[in-house]
């Protein structure tokens, strides 16, 4: 058949049309639509039964009880869990995200040997005999004292084995993390004696006066903070919050006063003296007052007079006097302290300060006041043998008082004063001020070993990483603390197999001491932690395994207390932030930002303010007086005497003039594309300034200047 | 639908935003709840796929005098104007692929019907819908903590709250086994009440005046008498809706003794706000 | 679109809207074919002049 | 080597520079293509669009290119219903600047959807209720009696022609001409309407909502008249810089006249109406939703009562003005500028009516949204334009588009 063009036309546009009106085009239509509906990547969840487990929460010192909801083996989603003596219901979004850190890409999946730069896999066998083995010598050598660990809680069983193996092995540097439970403890040690902690009757308070204590920042036991704050609201409870940023808490207050920064003490001391003077105090309550009260009260009125403590504080004198006489005569008021979360640097003379305004008004272990008793022990561990080199290592005198100051100890020595030094649950190469003089320190230290589930900064400093079980893949016991009026200790247990391979704090060092010999290894001598915290629990076990928590305390105190004012009778100085600019840094605590060892969750970051994180850079807050012609989202250049950075503008007429509000918990540098590398860590442009008494890093803000980038 | 035998739920919410603390718990329980995606960068506020998402107001006034409010935004569940069931977006979707029930109130959304218009996105002046621009990605084994209730979506489809109606299914299903003809107030919460720490969120039916919500409402059933657009005003001086007066009929209501909170809830020209406020809620049956 | 599709409903929205439709496709889908048959009849009787 | 390709005794340039003409359009295609490629491939995070700006860019092009575009069902509707006979001379163009406008609106919405693939269920799973179901309807029924109003142009290629069938395929399409063009009226009243009723009946946005008749607001009369009114603008522009390009004379400046009298008295009509919309809107339909109008033009960096003016006054009435006096309308030079802002105003109209809509915050603690557009929004755009210009080229080449043209440049010229 000839095809010439016009029939090649025709045949072609037969084609067409018979191809159009057949279905297989109607067919093709339909399966690509289809198609569009299970695109093979966008996953499909599997379905199964549904189960619901209660465990305990210990991302944070809220200690929350948490329902854990199931499909077969998967857990899907995490909630509070109802009828918990602590959150009954309620959860915090850090909480809620607790999956994403079960899955987080930035979890250490095998235990890790540093190897020039790098990290090289290895066995657990050898990972328990290199640290074991580098023990021993460091032990040999008769220098256990050198041996350091740093955890971030003296509670609980798993810092109570810590303690147990640098005690057993000849070492008493053991350290924690500055925490709100940590100040508790020694706020109640400078005013009412070692071994004895606070708590605040914040749920029956009708007066809360609280000195920057972000009460719904993430303070305390944040989801019982909330609780209570809600409950204040039903009872028509004031709050009064001081501090020099409209912060949520302070948005949420009856009443904001905004405060000079750093003055916080004087003005607690201001009130003080307004209601010795207008005798508004507890006489009965004074009169036990040991440390001198008289030389106290001259001292006040001597150097705390009414116009003064305005000056200093920024806040005129009628409303000091008001506040405090509201105080005073509230029926139940409760001073609260602990700026932000109450986990940053403080002043024990600004936290005592405050706490006295609840001694003078007598609302010691009274209801809706504060509550002062020794720090409930629900652990007994079994007598620890001690050789001669233990006892003779663990006699010797601590490095330092405070975590901060061993670095620079060992910034300042130019021999190792640590030789070796396990970090468990903590995150200093971090949260420290100075994070460039911290990881200097860390390498001075010649064997670090990390126990984390994370590749986190501190973790990247180690030699060694022992990745551990993340809390949804662990039993542990869990004490409650961080402010509560009631303590509580829960369980939190292992509602899913290991995801990756790593194993439980407890088995490691039960591995590593059994590695060893000497009083470590006998005082070691159960087969897993599971054994020794059932235990260590003994009558408290049964309870707490049936229940999954049990409550140590609740209600009003009935034991005495003494108060011995000695510490502020000494008058002591208040710190001064260090350089010269201008203007003053100062952190900001964000509930939507955890900032101590634990980084956000993607989740968390996408709540996020974009006021404080945009792109990748951080947006810190200034007042527009400060401004002088900046506009939102405008480049500027920080400078501090500790570091510079690069950070975004944003104007807010809620932070004081001259100051320069910058977000906690931004700024981190490790692996997890949706939480790192955004903004910077705070921490390196604020150094630690040391409060003379105390030996505190009271640092509460850093001289800066800005610059147009 | 057959609107005369069932007796029709209207669920709602009250936020109390005295209360609300910004905490961010009802977003991110939303999220996880939900299966919502996210990204490496979700600082940019205007392609963040939040169902829940927590507005933060000021009073506009200087320091010290500043006040800061946070205001959580689910989708409204808009009933559209006299509370007929045509939502701003229901009634402007052109493939149906999101809908009123008029059994709960409950405005749906199928994401394998729609074809990503985005005509809906425009008609929600509360900026409740959300587009997937991306394709939703999780890091290597974090789809295992995916939930199958929700299925997740694909690029290019529209989504948006829908006060967790699968836990409204699973507590009809399970109302039916035990042989109830209906559920519970407390079998059936969306996922950002039952988070929210400070107990700042009632939600119920509206329709029930046992619940709490309808307590702390109290709905006017009546058209506004100025407005016959605007049905289910509530009764209580402090509670108020967001844009009431455009006629949306939002299920969803807020509560505030700020003045100014309340007065943020909607647009009034210079003046009007100091008549309005004095009848508000004075509405009667008429 | 068709009676078939389950959003469909005999209400009277429905019917105006696709009354209006089908109605002006009845009209092109007639007028189209009216054309073209009318074109073949003219080829096969073998006209071929134009008249303008 | 085309020359049996081309109309009998039209003069046409050479093939090669043809070509090279087509080349460097071409490439500008390609880019387009390029761009629409990596929006399907990759999806819409291409472009710039955002939650707040669901409707951008494409969304005004479309609804541009629509407005303009109704020169075609407006002219066929006064040529084979109201006999007005002199447009046979300008209807063809009219037709093929509508198939332009036409095609290229379709290929942005299906570039514009989240799921090209499922973009049927516009059809399958229509929302009777929904005015962008009776926009897809209608357009694309449109769509189909402007390719049939078309075919019979295409037929009349000399070689095509030469096709017994397509002879009388053409002649007798051209019979019934008169029923395609009703019906392409009415469906072009509705969807052009309802490109209006789109914005008007977001009653949550207080920028676009109007009350109206039944279901109609008010914007789904004014866009149906002001398509009328400003598509013959475009058809008359178009014709212009066909005109500029080849260097002739196409159509009569009678028929020119007639047409720009009938746009310039649409134009009056519908500016009227529009004024009185405004005010209507301003002064009690947005104060009884508690805003002033001055809250859609303050307080951001772009929309200033600038584009009110512009829109209304200098893009409307004036151009309405010039063109219903017989002084001004026959002056060639105000008659270009009268066409160009007429032009300007309805493609402004729908700008405002899309994108300001988007920017305007409604919350009281919502900020104003303004938006860039990405590149791969700028190149799809501007791919129907250089689409156009390839198949006004092609056509102009192949078909016996303009009836006048032989007549108006013979050798020696003559008056008619």
């Amino acid at each position: 058949m000839k095809v010439d063009r016009r029939s090649f036309l025709g045949l072609g546009l037969g084609a067409v049309a018979g191809f159009s009106v057949s279905p297989v085009l109607l067919k093709l239509t339909d399966d690509s639509s289809i198609w569009t509906q299970n695109w093979p990547w966008t996953p499909v969840p599997v379905d199964g039964e549904v189960m619901y487990e209660s465990s305990v929460c210990s991302l944070c010192p809220g200690s929350c009880g948490i329902s854990i909801r199931k499909i077969d083996d998967r857990p899907v989603k995490i909630e509070g869990l109802t009828e918990y003596p602590i959150n009954d219901g309620g959860a915090c979004l850090h909480g809620i995200s607790g999956l994403q850190y079960l899955y987080d890409p930035s979890r250490v999946k095998t235990p890790l040997k540093k190897n020039g730069d790098k990290f090289e896999e290895i066995s657990w066998e050898e990972a328990v005999s290199l640290v074991s083995g580098k023990l021993a010598d460091i032990r040999n050598a008769g220098t256990p004292e050198k041996l350091a660990c740093i955890t971030d809680k003296n509670t609980g069983s798993v810092s109570g084995l810590f303690k147990r193996l640098l005690k057993t092995f000849g070492s008493p540097n053991f350290y924690i993390m500055p925490s709100l439970e940590s100040y508790l403890e020694l706020t109640a040690a400078s005013l009412h004696g070692k071994g004895t902690t606070i708590g605040f009757d914040l749920d029956n308070s009708d007066f809360i006066l609280s000195f920057g204590a972000g009460i719904i920042e993430g303070w305390g036991s944040p989801v019982a903070c909330f609780k209570a704050n809600a409950s204040r609201k039903e009872r028509g409870a004031t709050l009064c919050q001081i501090e020099p940023r409209l912060s949520n808490t302070a948005a949420n207050a009856d009443r904001w006063v905004p405060v000079k920064p750093g003055t916080e003490a004087d003005l607690a001391l201001g009130m003080c003296a307004v209601i010795l003077k207008n005798n508004l105090f507890n006489a009965a309550a004074a009169a036990g007052f040991k440390g001198g009260f008289n030389k106290l009260t001259a001292l006040l009125q001597n150097d705390y007079p009414l116009s003064k403590i305005s000056e200093i504080t920024g806040i005129k004198e009628a409303d000091i006097e008001d506040i405090a006489t509201q105080f005073a005569k509230a029926k139940m008021p409760v001073a609260v302290f602990g700026k932000g979360r109450g986990d940053g640097s403080q002043s024990l003379k600004e936290l005592v300060a405050v706490h006295t305004l609840n001694c003078l008004v007598g609302n010691i272990n009274k209801e809706g006041g504060a509550f002062v008793q020794p720090v409930k022990e629900y652990l007994e561990f079994p007598e620890e043998t001690m050789d001669d080199i233990a006892d003779k290592g663990f006699a010797q005198a601590k490095l330092s008082l405070y975590v901060h100051d061993l670095f620079d100890k060992v910034n300042a020595s130019s021999q190792p004063v640590v030789e070796a030094l396990l970090v468990y649950q903590s995150n200093p190469c971090y949260s420290l001020h100075d994070t460039k003089a911290v990881k200097q320190a860390f390498g001075k230290i010649p064997f670090v070993v990390s126990f984390s589930s994370f590749m986190d900064e501190t973790a990247k400093e180690a030699d060694i990483i022992l990745p551990v079980h993340t809390f949804i893949e662990r039993l542990e016991d869990i004490p409650s603390g961080a402010g509560l009026s009631k303590a509580v200790v829960g369980l939190s247990k292992p509602v899913v197999k290991p995801v990756f391979n790593t194993k439980h704090p407890g088995d490691i060092l039960i591995l590593i001491a059994k590695a060893m010999d000497g009083s470590v290894a006998q005082s070691f001598e159960w087969e897993t932690f599971d054994e020794c915290l059932e235990t260590a629990a003994g009558d408290t076990w049964g309870d707490l395994s049936e229940n999954g928590y049990v409550i140590l305390s609740e209600g009003v105190p009935k034991i005495p207390h003494e108060i011995d004012i000695s510490f502020l009778s000494k008058a002591p100085d208040s710190v001064q932030p260090t350089g010269d600019g201008d203007l003053l840094l100062i952190p900001i605590d964000n509930m939507r930002l955890p900032s101590a060892a634990q980084a956000a969750s993607p989740f968390a970051v996408k709540t996020v303010s974009d006021e404080e994180l945009k792109g990748k850079d951080t947006v810190v807050e200034i007042n527009p007086k400060t401004a002088k012609g900046l506009k939102n989202y405008d480049r500027v250049t920080l400078t501090t005497p500790v570091g510079t950075a690069k950070v975004m503008i944003h104007l807010s007429e809620g932070i004081m003039p001259g100051l320069v509000g910058m977000a906690k918990g931004l700024g981190h540098s490790f692996d997890n594309k949706y939480v790192s590398n955004k903004g910077v860590n705070i921490n390196e442009l604020i150094g630690p300034v040391i409060e003379s008494g105390s030996g505190l890093d009271a640092a509460f803000g850093i001289k800066a200047k800005i610059s147009k980038a | 639908m057959n609107k005369e035998n069932i007796k029709a739920h209207k669920f709602g919410m009250v936020i109390d935003l005295d209360k609300c603390t910004g905490c961010g718990s009802c977003m991110v329980s939303c999220m996880s709840e939900n299966n919502v995606p996210f990204k490496e960068d979700e600082s940019n506020k205007k392609d963040s796929i939040t169902w829940m998402r927590v507005y933060k107001l000021t009073n506009g006034k200087s320091f010290p005098d500043t006040e800061i409010v946070y205001l959580p935004r689910p989708c409204q569940h808009c009933g559209g104007k006299g509370d007929h069931g045509h939502s701003p977006c229901v009634s402007v979707c052109p493939a149906t692929a999101t809908d009123y029930g008029y059994d709960t109130g409950i405005v749906s959304q199928i994401y394998t019907r729609c074809f990503g218009c985005r005509y809906c996105m425009g008609a929600c002046p509360y900026h409740a819908r959300y587009f997937n621009w991306w394709d939703p990605k999780w890091p290597e084994g974090m789809e295992k903590y995916l939930s199958p209730n929700v299925s997740p979506r694909m690029r290019g489809v529209v989504e948006k709250c829908s006060f967790c109606y699968h836990r409204y299914q699973a507590a009809r299903d399970k109302a039916y086994y035990d042989g109830r003809e209906d559920i519970e107030e407390n079998e059936y919460q969306t996922a950002c009440t039952t988070a929210c720490p400070a107990g700042a969120i009632v939600f119920g039916d509206l329709n029930n005046p046992a619940h709490r919500v309808h307590e702390i409402v109290k709905p006017d059933p009546h058209p506004a008498s100025n407005n016959p657009n605007v049905v289910g005003k509530s009764r209580n001086p402090n509670v108020f809706r967001l844009l009431e007066r455009l006629g949306t009929n939002p299920k969803v209501y807020y509560l505030s003794e700020r003045e100014w909170v309340r007065k943020a809830g909607d647009n009034y020209l210079e003046g009007e706000w100091d008549k309005i406020k004095n009848h508000h809620g004075s509405e009667s049956h008429g | 679109m068709f009676p078939f599709n389950f959003e469909w409903a005999w209400d009277i929205a429905h019917m105006v809207f696709f009354g209006g439709f089908w109605y002006a496709i009845s009209i092109l889908g007639a007028g189209l074919t009216f054309c073209i048959l009318k074109a073949a009849y003219d080829t096969f009787k073998g006209g071929g002049e134009s008249h303008h | 080597m085309d020359s049996a390709l081309i109309p009998e005794g039209a003069n046409r340039c050479s093939f090669p520079k043809f070509a090279v003409g087509i080349a460097i359009v071409g490439a500008v295609v390609l880019w387009g293509v390029y761009a629409m490629g990596l929006i399907w491939w990759k999806g819409l995070n291409q472009t710039n669009m955002n939650d707040y700006y669901g409707f951008a860019l494409w969304i005004w092009a479309d609804l541009a290119v629509i407005a303009v575009g109704g020169g075609a069902f407006f002219t066929g509707l006064l040529k084979y219903i109201f006999k007005v006979d002199e447009l046979k001379n300008i209807i063809n163009f009219a037709v093929i600047i509508g198939f332009i406008c036409y095609s290229s609106a379709l290929l942005i919405l299906a570039i514009d959807i989240g799921q090209p693939l499922r973009g049927w269920f516009i059809f399958w799973h229509a929302n009777v209720h929904s005015m962008l179901t009776e926009v897809a309807f209608c357009l694309s029924c449109y769509f189909a009696v402007l390719t049939i109003e078309f075919i019979p142009n295409i037929l009349e290629n000399r070689q095509a022609n030469k096709v017994p069938f397509f002879h009388h395929l053409a002649h007798n399409m051209h019979g019934v001409m008169a029923v395609f063009a009703a019906t392409g009226a009415f469906l072009s009243f509705f969807h052009q309407g309802s490109l209006g009723g789109v914005a008007g009946v977001m009653y949550g946005r207080p920028f676009a909502v109007r009350e109206g008749l039944l279901i109609w607001p008010w914007t789904f009369f004014l866009f149906t008249w002001s398509a009328a009114a400003f598509g013959p603008c475009f058809t008359l522009l178009v014709t212009r810089i066909t005109e500029a390009v080849t260097g002739k004379k196409l159509v009569k400046d009678n028929v020119v006249h007639l047409l720009s009298k009938i746009s310039g008295w649409m134009i009056i009509t519908y500016i009227i109406a529009k004024i009185i919309d405004t005010i209507y809107w301003a002064t009690v339909t947005v104060p009884g939703l508690g805003f002033n109008i001055s809250h859609f033009y303050s307080n951001n960096g772009f929309y200033g009562y600038w584009i009110l003016v512009t829109e209304i006054l200098v893009c409307g009435v004036i151009p309405g003005l010039i063109l219903i006096m017989k002084s001004t309308r026959e002056n060639p030079t105000l008659r270009l500028i009268a066409i160009v802002l007429g032009v300007i105003g309805v493609c402004l109209n729908r700008w405002v009516m899309v994108l300001q809509i988007m920017a305007i915050p409604v919350l009281s603690f919502d900020t104003w949204a303004l938006y860039v557009p990405s590149w791969q929004e700028v190149a799809t755009t501007v791919l129907p334009v250089a689409y156009g210009i390839i198949l006004i080229a092609v056509t102009y080449r192949y078909l016996p588009v303009f009836p006048q043209e032989k007549e108006l440049n013979r050798t020696k010229p003559v008056t008619e």
